[in-house]
């Protein structure tokens, strides 16, 4: 099968920009992605635009502003997965012989406060119960695990403290501040037992990458990132706590969708948990990137406290997560976020990170859960 | 008569298919369920097809009224979109009752406070509020026991 | 490149069916697909899903009804042509050996009236204006077109009118019902010049397609219907009339994008157009069948009065044409529009569709055109 | 004094960047746009790219208020959405304004009969609509002369 390079990254701050439309937002992050490839607009063949709370074909008119070249451009939406879907048929484009350069953009212009159930596929009888709040499913899942493993609300907080911390470096996050252990584990209760230091918001930004046909790729850069794998999954039967959901079997248990996804692509990529160097995980909340690190294999079932516990996960630790400031500081614009991942990784494996740059990183990779389950996983390697 | 006015009301289910009928008294109504005839799974509501077998040959199954509570959280805000609850806002809990028929569904807590996994529970069925037509629409949650 | 062939063909009804949910919908029409195709849905490797109306992740609340097998099922949208760059997306993942067998479902359950303009990307200046009524973009193209070529109001009510009569044996179709010339040309002007009787409806229905990699087709039909080509292009700068645009520019003039995908659909295909037996074209209202029949190169520029006057696209002319009634009559859901033409020709290779067949048809060609221009192309042959 | 009421209300574009300012008085407002600096294409607004040739390098230029028609149609219905003309409605021509500066910008026209291509049409800047923050939302459309 071909083999795709990331040749070019860009990036729109994620935050609130009541002043920038969200083509705008796009745009800045497509042209630093062309400029990044030294590639113009009008030699892209194909481009995907993930997006999921914007107007139909916002794809079509970031194209536009860019040049009317007259290629495919079209939107593609999997809830919080949608920037991974979007890299995902970028590769299969390539990989197919369709094109051999393409641009894949996230953006989103999210409004405030919890996420509109309607858009999410929530029914009207659950919005009339009340049961529309996305982080309490979060909190189900969390409260039923840390009734199995004994994960404590210590662990969730210390998980928020890290990423806030790491954040401090990310000029592209909405908050770029650290909070002790004592703020965020006196912030307001959200969903028992998730805080308000230990969720992320929905915002605004953009990210984008050029993808190209590793073959072509030194056209464009000396230092192509080669995507190892990008899968995408959803949950087997009543494997997934995620809204909309209104019911779990009580009979049937199967891995949930972030196993199944971490298993395809070390598979694809050809390699184990242990020689991740990197990863950007979904810290939605902070539980969530407990959970991960069981999925991922970066530690066995129920072990993810001890994890956070030992500092395994801190940027000098043995597997550094969420180096960026995860989601919890940057926000969830859900199309972008999880192509913002990416963006954060290819600097990483290029060493351009500055003061959050992981030492030595070869592997990296990005990790997206959402609504309906959907799970997807890209892994890139130097 | 309060008797009287309460007759002219119309009851209507919060959604097609959740309640065993009639809807009066509410005292009788449980939740209905679907079983899979292949598989045996069992669905809240009218199942349009098996999500474990695919199967779309379904069969009517009235659910317990009595669950355990298999997880739990407190909503603490004002859910979004029209949401028909207590205004000013009130906290509720909310959790996944897991049912003698091999489901969990999530419900509305009468509680906030004292929540705990495995704890028994009791089938409320109520009136949520009106619709635009008069109509009392039904809708369910579940009390501690 | 590897060869696609469609080996199942399913559709649910066009109309306004209140009872039935969006995924009800979506199910009849998958269901009749894979039966079709004798293939159970657990066998199926990957999905896509064309909506533009519907709320994110419809493909996956569709997948799960049908069982969760885990499969990525991902919404794809490109406004009219959204059916489409499903299919496409279905192909390139065949092409580049993701999967050998996938599923493309299209579905739609839209409002009545005037399409939601500020979903298809208007700005809210140009609501507050008026500026948004879909069908006058299309009536200003006509009104140009006719003032430079000599067409009549006479040859696009002649479109309706073969139109109309040729739904009346599609059971599929929303309107089954012939009308006179006289009482087309007497319904109310909607924009003129065009009137209610030649112009469609958004309404709602699916249509589903089993794609499979031709070389393993054999498995489940013995008459595999081959994707000859599969393109989608956006229009070159200022070449298209359709909404949202606030401008065109009256110096640069570029061949609008039919013509484009035309160009490419043939070559892709290897066919001229005299290869075609049958097509379905975009009959959104009838003065566009006529501008596609020039696109399409079934005649010269200006010449498709002629051409419909000649009687040359009726069901027993040389390239007949919308012999499923058209959307005129089917009803325009626009994620499932371009499944569902396909779906009548796959059934007229097979030489399955009683009184409205087209005699030894061998070539199919479907093409869709939408907001934004999005263009598309599919052509199947037996 | 009717002055004095109209000097208190604020006109604002019903787009930023559509028109030259000041917006009072009236009959002084052009139509604004953007000339591309690279390839010379003229666009109605404040251009965020060239759809021509990509280039994000642009000048702002006045509009000429003479215009030709290039195509037409008539709404006959009341346009979807919060359309902010005469209730009961009342039909209008729209139509593409072909202007010097080498664009053709969709507009509403005052009249709805008798239209005919290649007329000549001067531009029309008009109160549309008072928003909800009491401003004068200022729109244009085009008038045949
Ligand atoms: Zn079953
Ligand atoms: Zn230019």
């Amino acid at each position: 099968m071909k083999e795709v390079a990331i040749v070019g990254a860009g990036i729109h701050k994620f935050g609130r920009f009541p002043d920038e439309s969200p083509i705008q937002i796009a745009l800045e992050a497509v042209r630093m992605a062309l400029q990044d490839a030294n590639i113009p607009w009008k030699a892209i063949e194909m481009a995907y635009c993930a997006r999921c709370y914007l107007p139909a074909s916002t794809g079509a008119r970031i194209g536009a502003a860019l040049g009317k070249t007259g290629i495919s451009i079209i939107d593609v939406e999997s809830a919080c997965a949608s920037g991974a879907v979007a890299i995902r048929q970028g590769v299969l484009a390539i990989q197919s012989g369709a094109c051999d350069v393409c641009v894949v953009v996230g953006v989103e212009k999210m409004p405030r406060g919890f996420m509109e159930p309607t858009t999410l596929g929530f029914e009207p009888w659950q919005v009339y119960m009340g049961l529309t709040t996305n982080p309490s499913y979060w909190a189900m899942n969390a409260r039923r695990h840390m009734h199995e493993y004994g994960i404590t609300e210590m662990h969730i907080a210390k998980v928020a403290y890290k990423n806030h911390r790491n954040s401090v470096h990310n000029p592209y996050a909405m908050y770029q501040k650290a909070f002790t252990m004592e703020e965020i584990l006196n912030s307001p209760v959200v969903c028992s037992p998730t805080r308000l230091l230990e969720i992320c918001a929905p915002n605004e930004g953009a990210a984008a990458l050029v993808l190209c046909a590793s073959e072509k790729a030194h056209k464009y850069t000396s230092k192509p990132i080669t995507i190892a794998a990008c899968v995408h999954s959803l949950p087997l039967y009543a494997s997934d706590f995620r809204g909309p959901i209104y019911q779990l079997s009580a009979k049937v248990s199967n891995p949930n969708p972030g196993v199944v996804s971490a298993k395809k692509a070390y598979e694809q990529a050809g390699i184990s948990p242990k020689d991740v160097s990197v990863a950007e995980v979904q810290d939605t909340d902070a539980f969530n990137e407990l959970i991960h690190y069981e999925e991922l294999g970066f530690c066995g079932p129920g072990e993810s406290g001890r994890l956070i516990d030992e500092g395994a996960t801190e940027i000098g630790g043995r597997i550094p997560v969420n180096a960026s400031g995860g989601l919890i500081s940057k926000g969830e614009p859900i199309g972008a976020s999880h192509v913002g991942q990416m963006v954060d990784l290819v600097w990483q494996l290029r060493g351009q990170n500055g003061p959050r740059q992981v030492a030595n990183a070869r592997v990296g990779l990005g990790l997206v859960t959402g609504a309906m389950g959907h799970s997807a996983i890209t892994i890139i390697k130097r | 008569m309060p008797g009287n006015e309460k007759a002219q009301k119309k009851q209507v289910p919060i959604k097609e298919g959740f309640f065993t009928m009639p809807l009066s008294p509410l005292e009788n109504v449980r939740l209905n369920g679907s079983k899979c005839r292949k598989c045996g799974e069992v669905f809240l509501g009218k199942a349009i097809g098996c999500e474990n077998c695919g199967s779309a040959d379904m069969e009517e199954l009235p659910l317990s009224k009595r669950g355990k509570l298999y997880t739990y959280t407190v909503i603490e805000h004002r859910p979004p979109g029209d949401y028909k609850g207590p205004d000013p806002f009130v906290p509720f809990g909310e959790g996944f009752v897991e049912l003698p028929e091999g489901l969990r569904i999530v419900a509305p807590l009468t509680e906030s406070k004292n929540l705990k996994i495995g704890m028994d529970l009791e089938l409320v069925v109520h009136k949520l509020f009106e619709d635009a037509n008069g109509n009392e629409v039904i809708a369910y949650k579940f009390k501690p026991v």
